[in-house]
């Protein structure tokens, strides 16, 4: 284990913002890619219901 | 010669025509017909290998038509919608470039007699932008009657903007293609019948 | 096709368009212009300094270069798409990549050849010596052919489309990274006496490369552009 | 018989895929999310504070991954873009389309955490590095590629147009580093290398392994869940798709 606390594991010796900012941008980047799918899904099968 | 078969064109989402089928021998004739926005010019793009096929097939002397069809090309005149002129050349120097360009060897009588046919002699050493719709239309047409040698002639709305002595002779020019042997395929809106060996026509309804 | 005929073809293909640019003169002086004011607006804004102008000297022509290149390239198969000829040069029996050949050959005789002339003078604003002058105008003599080349394919790729000026740029000013990184650098490394031997010889590879590759290229995207 | 078999792959290939793909889709979520668990405990539980850069070299563990993938996915994106060129097969070239957006994200992040990583190591978020430089204009050809399809109405001439400018681009990709790569040692710039610590302990190896295989798998599954909906948009007037439960 590396880190002796939580307030450590998120200061990452002093890099915490460089660090956290490249895994949080990370994974917004894929939460929102995800998610501009599933909404192009979802108006397309709108779409097609009011066709119907 | 020509066999058209299971044609189907598309463009965007459109669906034009489809199973299309026709053979085209010596001394045919091919009328296209229909609507504007029908697939006219399509069908006649395609012929020359512009578009691809959404689905079946044409062929040349039973070969494919397609990018690396060149002995289909060179057997080939088209008329387009365009009359493929640059405003900055005279008509002399436009034909002359043209018929270099698809390696049709020409003399300058034969290109001054083509003029003359166009009548525009008068007119050979000025610039194409000077020329109206009806004599940009001679010059190109004056290409195609230099392209004898062409077996296939592809034409796009030939008379548009001709004034009626020079639909006439267009009409004769064709004709006398036709009965040396020659295809042609026309789109129109105008009625002229053209003498013909043979005429197939095609109706395209969108 | 008889190879005689082949010849005539691409000899036509490049008269044809010189004769055009020669009755079209404006056109081909506005890249040129374009191309000197660019460069000369950077001692403006950078600042007089001799030491300065020499180092940044190579690679603002060379950039200039590079843009005025691309101003140019609009021109390239735009108006022979607009009114036809294009068409009847596609129709031609002749392979494609080989007329694609010629009109680059007369596109670059018309706008690439009169910049290669323009930049020794240019340089000289820059207080370059005799020596980076002859090595920037041999690098631009290999290296604009390419420019040319390479922005063919773009052209072709754009013809016909909306706001096709600016999408030209995102494509083809990327595939612009090597020449502009070997040119500018022949003329670096000379300075710096290191010897631009490798840098030439580079961007005369690229050279081949684009020749072999790029017409065909530009060729297939023109089929496309004309369905 | 031979025509009409190529017919058949032609017209129906969307036609099967589309089922497939999202059957596929939700286990290579399901792998992406737990080699992501595993990764994220690699990188940060697992291994070691680097001696010399501290604990901002965990940022090479999204990093190098988000590199690789941006690489290669432009490759494959590539390759399904010329067989679809070659052999106007329409799936090959919607898998293009929808590989596009994906490894634009990649090289950004690819961007961003070198960025991130660079400003405590160099001092500088930005320096004219070959890999970044290169991964930059790798974001250029991913959106040239984009706007020229989107830019072109009809979709098969945009399919095809694409295509020459990704297969441009891909022959274009090698040069390019290199030549960065030649221009950046001639300048005696940055090379400082992610990847050049004196021993590569073998945790932060299997690490960045297990990383690289989550992003792949993540990058499957929006792939599919993207093709699907472009196979929707692209063949709306397709009969099979106007049955009823054909877009389940």
């Amino acid at each position: 284990m590396n880190w002796g606390s939580l307030s450590a594991f998120i200061e990452m010796g002093g890099y915490g913002g460089y660090v956290w900012g490249s895994f949080g941008v990370t994974a917004v980047c894929f939460v929102l890619e995800a998610a501009a799918v599933a909404a192009r899904r979802r108006s397309l099968l709108r779409e097609r219901r009011e066709l119907d | 010669m020509l066999e058209v078969s299971k044609l189907e064109c598309a463009r965007g989402e459109r669906l034009l025509f489809r199973d299309l089928n026709f053979v085209l021998e010596a001394g045919t004739l091919l009328e296209v017909r229909g609507a504007n926005g029908s697939g006219k010019t399509s069908l006649l793009r395609m012929l020359c290998g512009f578009l691809q096929p959404a689905a079946g097939e044409i062929s040349w002397r039973g070969k494919t038509v397609n990018a690396g069809n060149e002995e289909y090309r060179s057997e080939l005149a088209y008329l387009g919608h365009h009359n493929a002129l640059k405003d900055e050349l005279t008509p002399l120097e436009n034909l002359r470039y043209a018929l270099r360009l698809s390696g049709i060897g020409a003399t300058d009588t034969r290109l001054q007699e083509a003029l003359e046919w166009a009548g525009l002699r008068e007119r050979r050493h000025q610039s194409c932008a000077t020329l109206s719709q009806g004599q940009r239309r001679r010059v190109s047409l004056a290409r195609i009657k230099l392209s004898p040698s062409r077996r296939f002639w592809i034409l796009d709305e030939p008379f548009t903007a001709l004034d009626v002595a020079a639909v006439e002779r267009t009409r004769d020019l064709v004709a006398a293609h036709l009965a040396g042997g020659g295809m042609a395929a026309l789109t129109t809106h105008q009625e002229v019948p053209i003498p013909a060996p043979a005429t197939q026509r095609v109706e395209l309804s969108a | 096709m008889s190879a005689p005929g082949l010849l005539d073809s691409v000899v036509a293909v490049v008269a044809r368009d010189l004769r055009i640019a020669l009755r079209r003169r404006a056109d081909v002086m506005t890249s040129l212009i374009f191309f000197v004011i660019v460069v000369s607006l950077f001692p403006l804004g950078v600042g007089a300094d001799p030491v300065l102008l020499r180092t940044l000297g190579p690679g603002v022509v060379w950039v200039a270069a590079l843009l005025a290149c691309m101003l140019a390239l609009a021109r390239l198969f735009a108006n022979d798409y607009a009114d036809g000829t294009l068409e009847q040069m596609v129709l031609a029996p002749q392979p494609l990549a080989l007329l694609v050949l010629a009109k680059t050959a007369a596109h670059w005789l018309t706008t690439g050849l009169p910049l290669v002339i323009v930049a020794p003078l240019l340089g000289v604003q820059f207080d370059l010596d005799a020596d980076a002058l002859l090595i920037l105008l041999a690098s631009l003599l290999l290296g604009t052919p390419t420019l040319s080349l390479i922005g063919g394919i773009g052209a072709a790729l754009t013809l016909g489309l909306r706001g096709g000026g600016a999408l030209l740029a995102l494509l083809v000013l990327p595939l612009y990274i090597p020449v502009l990184i070997f040119g500018a650098g022949a003329v670096e490394a000379s300075a710096a006496a290191l010897g631009a031997g490798a840098h030439l010889s580079l961007l005369a590879a690229l050279l081949l490369g684009s020749l072999v590759f790029a017409p065909w290229a530009t060729a297939l995207a023109l089929r496309i552009a004309i369905e | 018989m031979i025509m009409t078999d190529i017919r058949w792959f032609k017209y129906s290939s969307p036609q099967t895929f589309y089922p497939l793909a999202g059957t596929l889709a939700p286990w290579f979520s399901a792998a992406a999310a737990l080699l992501a668990i595993a990764g994220l405990y690699i990188s940060f539980f697992m291994a070691p504070t680097d001696f010399q850069q501290g604990e901002a070299y965990r940022i090479i563990f999204i990093h190098v991954p988000a590199a690789w993938m941006s690489m290669f996915l432009y490759l494959v994106m590539a390759v399904w873009a010329a067989i679809g060129l070659a052999w106007n097969t329409r799936l090959s070239s919607m898998m293009a389309c929808a590989i596009a957006p994906t490894g634009a994200i990649m090289t950004f992040i690819a961007l961003w955490t070198g960025a991130l990583w660079g400003k405590p190591m160099w001092g500088a978020w930005w320096v004219w590095d070959a890999r970044l430089t290169s991964e930059l204009i790798l974001l250029f050809l991913y959106l040239g590629f984009m706007f020229l399809h989107a830019a072109i109405d009809d979709p098969r001439r945009a399919d095809r147009a694409a295509a020459v400018i990704a297969i441009v681009g891909a022959i274009n990709v090698p040069i390019i580093y290199f030549s960065v790569k030649w221009w950046n040692t001639l300048h005696q710039g940055a090379s400082v290398s992610l990847m050049r610590s004196p021993s590569m302990a073998a945790t932060m190896l299997l690490g960045m392994l297990v990383m690289a295989l989550a992003f792949w798998m993540y990058s499957i599954a929006v792939i599919l869940m993207r093709v699907r909906c472009v196979i929707i948009e692209r063949e709306r007037h397709a009969d099979w798709i106007k049955a009823p439960g054909a877009l389940e």
